[in-house]
């Protein structure tokens, strides 16, 4: 299918997405540091008194932490089932990551690389539920169910904004779409399309306001039962899985990586790295969307207003 | 050394520390969230995402056996800090530092990890599928997986905690297993078996574990249901409460509280005003300054469970710096700024709307005064005015405490309303109910506590 | 496909897909528990919307991939829902008359997989379009047309049915609670 | 992989569809049946599309139309469910038997 790819760019793909996952590790771990942090001159001087770039090192030790945690298990777990659904996750992010361009060209320059995007980011859906399902435990189900609830909200109005950009460009290669953008960004004159984008990205990433299948309310959700090794993987598979999401919005909705002066490559990391960054301060600085409201907006507000933006874009294109 | 030693060590300077308190150790508890907030270790949310179990207190009975599963749960590297006696700071710095020298030494965690690998083999060996039963196993290993199940009382009445645990987990079941009202009550090895007398179909019940039994739920359904305790051991949970679920899916169906005590008497929030009973001078700033932390406290809690990370961490801060650190310039003024950015936030007010308000469908909403938005109001409106009243030196004559009379002690009030409040919500709401009462168990008399002791 | 190591590769790719769909076919039914049943079931669909990917059905094949993951994840929770214990690792043995249905489903294979061979199949006319998705799409909105509104209101008599049966009220004529 | 092969695969999954369809007690595993049914459908479809007339769509269709169905089925299938149990409280189609007359 196509022409041969380099052989670097599979590799390319791979050390961005770290790259850019651990980017995030590191920025929530130092907004998480950020409020305490804030007040200098603090009475109580320790020597383990923590300030944010203290606090940037945590991703790293807490990596080191579960490679040599003892794995535990609960009774009767599947775990196999388990081990499927935290290296699923892994999977489907890098799998999802594979038609996005990396400057000029993806690793797969697939002709319907948007629905291939789409079809590998719903693999998350299974993952997760197979993580939530096998541990056999009641809070680690609950937050599989509220990933399933979160899907069937989130996945019909982010079907309609891929959809959307796609209509715009008339394609659904991704690279076509990126090329319609040459004139004026997608996020420009669709900007109902990019924000529905942006919240469905929080949603199957489960970050931020739409943490509720991780949340604390339910002892961590669908991870509360992993640890050790599995939880690494589960921990790496989501930040890779937002730096995906992120990634893709480059792509579809900011144009790629046209800009001035600087090789495309380096304005798709910039712009990655800006979308990132909202994603990821919007788990600090918003609550969390229960399932039953999250419902609730998708069918009310954000399908007829994905809707009524396809239709403007239909009508400008057509 | 190897890499792993090296691994365990770099590690070892940022545990992840879940805290339990016991009752009657809410000094402690302050303490040892203010040293931790200190040094920027993030709390963990299960005991499997833990390495660090920080006991606070002097746990009671059903409360201590809580802990020792979770103790058990948390997996090695690991290792145990229980704070009591006196509530020092000094107290607690030495012992989080002596946390760390544990962590880090490499042989002591290996021989813990590896006699608890053998000691799991042989107590949970892995669950042999078997589709013959009838009550009666020729199988040893079932005989003592059952038995370890009876000891436990069954699941109505096993002395609660995190809900995370393998006992409390069966999910599925279905419908033809006899015809099963007993589950409340069975008090052992035997009552389970009894449960299954019936079914036609070659389905044992995998590993001893009790299927789910089924009820009516609100969708006319009669599907599976489940005994989940909430509490005691749960992140952002007030100490030593313990609220017996019966789920179906994630709709608490059925609740009960019960209370998982520690020893002692202290009520710290309400100390000014029982000290002011008792005849002692107290000044008012002394009480406002207390009432402003146990309001900022409750804040922060309910922004914790609603996910607000950020505002919660500002919240505690806040109250940390009241209490502990007493310099007091610049705490009204962002204390307003918190509270402006809190009372503004349309998406927490979307999703409190409706709360904690009995009588009503959750979701359609009322400008009512009980509900969690309103007592969110309420927690920030009193902490305004306790902050101005913090250098107020006249001695204190009411007894108007942060949670009410603390002659009443209203929490047992909040107590009993709880399960009325909680039937027929969905777990993150209810979690969002409880933390909007925040009942301080403190207050509550020991006569109510641990009735299943 | 001229050259005859991406012919080789794209063989060797389908009669491996072949034989994961078809095993994990055979492993719904014999695997111990629901949850595995359906993953394997998910595996099986999973493996044929790939198995189309080498037959420049990309758009098609993607769209069974999408489809077919929500709609087990949607059976998931239903089985969950109906089925006994489905986490529990137990033998599940719930058929009747399994040596007639083995023999029955024996014999259909046998019968067409010998008309596959047999019947004379006819030549390819035609030659792939450039773009197959924007085919089926001209197609459907065209010829088609008839096709898509059967379909069209097929979904909307599901919708329709499947709430009326599946509340309560519905089935007992507004005297549900 | 010519066409006999992928009708093969098509046959292949029909059949072991079939036994599950036969030979199920549970609804749910009945459907599970029918879905592998459906599946080889689906095979059999892209590789006359392929094989024998790429120039026109009707072979899309054909898959198309499958995955429809298969949704449609679960559908319904989930709707018989939810009222037999809510009815009857069995989901065993030997159970359900006695519902017809």
């Amino acid at each position: 299918m196509g022409e041969a790819t380099p052989l670097w760019a599979p590799i390319a793909l791979l050390g961005a997405l770290c790259a850019l996952g651990l980017a995030a590790a590191v920025l929530d771990a130092v907004l998480s540091g950020l409020p305490t942090a804030s007040h200098p001159g603090d009475a109580v001087e320790s020597p383990l008194r923590s300030g944010p770039l203290s606090a940037a090192g945590d991703p790293f030790r807490e990596a080191a932490r579960l490679l040599v945690q003892q794995r535990r298990r609960t009774s009767l777990a599947d775990t196999l089932l388990v081990r499927v659904g935290v290296c699923g996750l892994l999977v489907v992010a890098v799998l999802a990551g594979v038609v996005l361009p990396l400057g000029d060209r993806p690793v797969a320059d697939l002709a319907a690389g948007v629905v291939w995007f789409n079809a590998m980011e719903v693999g998350a859906w299974g993952a997760l539920w197979l993580t939530g399902w096998g541990a056999n435990s009641v809070y680690p189900l609950v937050g599989g169910y509220r990933f399933l609830a979160q899907g069937m909200a989130y996945e019909l109005p982010h079907m309609f904004a891929l959809i959307t950009a796609a209509l715009g460009a008339g394609s659904l290669r991704v690279g076509d779409v990126v090329a319609a953008q040459r004139g004026l960004w997608f996020a420009v004159w669709m900007p109902v399309a990019f924000a529905v984008y942006l919240v469905s990205a929080l949603a199957m990433a489960f970050w931020g306001p739409m943490r509720g299948p991780v949340g604390p309310d339910i002892a961590g959700g669908v991870r509360a039962e992993l640890s050790g090794p599995d939880r690494l993987l589960f921990q790496a598979g989501r930040h890779l899985l937002l730096a995906v999401v992120a990634a893709a919005a480059v792509p579809l909705f900011l144009g790629g990586g046209a800009g001035p002066l600087l090789p495309p490559w380096l304005w798709t990391s910039l712009k990655t790295a800006a979308v990132l960054a909202l994603l990821v301060w919007s788990g600090r600085g918003l609550p969390t969307v229960r399932m039953d409201r999250f419902m609730w907006l998708s069918w009310l507000v954000l399908i007829p207003a994905a809707l009524a933006q396809l239709l403007v874009v239909a009508v400008v294109v057509g | 050394m190897g890499l792993s030693a090296w691994l365990t060590r770099y590690a070892a300077a940022r545990p992840r520390p879940l805290v339990v308190t016991a009752p009657h150790a809410t000094r402690l508890r302050l303490l040892a969230e203010a040293e931790l907030a200190r040094r920027g270790w993030r709390g963990a949310r299960s005991p499997a995402g833990a390495d660090l179990l920080v006991v606070c207190g002097t746990p009671a009975a059903a409360l201590s056996r809580a802990v020792e599963v979770v103790w058990t749960d948390v997996p090695a590297p690991r290792t145990l800090v229980e704070l009591r006696g006196d509530p020092r700071p000094e107290l607690v710095t030495t012992a989080l530092d002596g946390a760390v020298d544990r962590l880090a030494d490499v042989r002591s965690q290996r021989l813990d990890a590896a006699g608890r690998a053998g000691a799991r083999d042989g107590r949970h060996g892995p669950a042999q599928p078997y589709d013959e039963h009838d009550g009666e196993h020729d199988d040893g290993e079932h005989h003592a997986e059952h038995g370890r199940h009876g000891e436990q009382g069954g699941q109505e009445h096993h002395g609660g905690h995190g809900g995370q645990h393998d006992q409390h987990s069966e999910h599925g079941g279905h419908g033809r297993h006899g015809e099963q009202g007993g589950q409340e009550h069975h008090g052992g090895h035997g009552g389970q078996h009894d449960r299954h007398g019936g079914h036609g179909h070659h389905m044992g019940n995998p590993g001893g574990v009790p299927m789910a039994e089924r009820g009516r739920d609100r969708d006319g359904l009669t599907l599976d249901r489940l005994h989940v305790p909430l509490g005691p051991v749960l992140s952002d949970w007030p100490a030593g409460l313990v609220v017996e679920t019966v789920l179906q899916g994630d709709v608490i169906q059925q609740a009960r509280v019960e209370v998982a005590g520690g020893l002692g008497t202290e009520r710290f929030w309400d100390a000014p005003w029982l000290a002011a009973l008792e005849g002692r001078r107290v000044t008012r700033g002394e009480a406002a300054r207390r009432g402003a932390a146990s309001r900022l406290d409750s804040v922060g809690r309910l922004l914790a469970v609603a996910g607000w990370g950020g505002a919660a961490t500002e919240a505690r801060r806040l109250r940390d710096r009241l209490l502990w650190e007493r310099r007091d310039e610049g705490v009204p003024e962002e204390f307003a700024g918190f509270a402006r950015r809190v009372r503004r936030s349309w998406l927490l007010h979307w999703m409190l709307r409706g709360l904690g308000t009995p009588g009503l469908s959750p979701g359609r909403s009322r400008p009512g005064r009980d509900g969690v938005a309103a007592r969110l109001d309420a927690w920030l409106d009193e902490t305004g005015r306790a902050l101005n009243a913090l250098d107020d030196g006249s001695p204190l004559d009411d007894d108007a405490g942060p949670r009410g009379p603390v002659g009443d002690r209203p929490s047992e009030a909040l107590l009993s309303a709880l399960p009325g409040l909680l039937t027929g919500t969905e777990l993150a709401a209810a979690r969002l109910v409880v933390a909007g009462l925040d009942p301080d168990l403190d207050q509550v008399r020991p006569a109510r506590e641990a009735s299943h002791a | 496909m001229t050259a005859p190591p991406a012919a080789f590769w794209a063989s060797a790719a389908f009669w491996g897909l072949a034989a994961v769909a078809v095993a994990c076919g055979v492993a719904v039914f014999v695997v111990d528990s629901m949850a595995r049943a359906t993953f394997a079931l998910l595996a099986s669909l999973i493996a044929v919307g790939l198995s189309l990917l080498l037959i420049d059905l990309e758009y098609l094949g993607l769209v069974v991939i999408l489809m077919m993951i929500m709609e087990m994840l949607v059976m998931a929770v239903f089985m969950i829902m109906y089925m006994m214990n489905p986490a529990g690792l137990m033998p599940m043995k719930m058929v009747h008359n399994n040596r007639g249905a083995a023999l029955i489903a024996g014999t259909v294979f046998v019968l067409l997989a010998s008309g596959v061979f047999l019947v004379p199949w006819p030549e390819r006319t035609g030659t792939t379009p450039a773009d197959p998705a924007h085919a089926l799409g001209l197609s459907i909105m065209g010829p088609k047309m008839l096709v898509m509104m059967i379909v069209g209101v097929a979904i909307l008599a599901t919708m329709v049915s499947t709430t009326v049966l599946a509340t309560d009220r519905g089935r007992r004529r507004g005297k549900g609670p | 992989m010519g066409l006999q092969a992928f009708l093969l695969l098509a046959c292949a999954l029909f059949s072991v569809g079939l036994y599950g369809v036969l030979s199920q007690q549970s609804i749910v595993m009945l459907m599970m049946g029918l879905e592998l049914m459906i599946n080889g459908l689906i095979a059999a479809g892209g590789a006359f599309w392929y094989h024998v007339a790429p120039a026109a769509a009707d072979g899309q269709v054909l898959v198309l139309v499958a995955v429809t169905v298969m949704a449609l089925e679960m559908a319904m299938g989930f709707a018989v469910t939810t009222a037999i149990f809510r009815a009857r409280e069995v989901d065993i189609t030997d159970e359900a038997g006695d519902l017809r007359g």
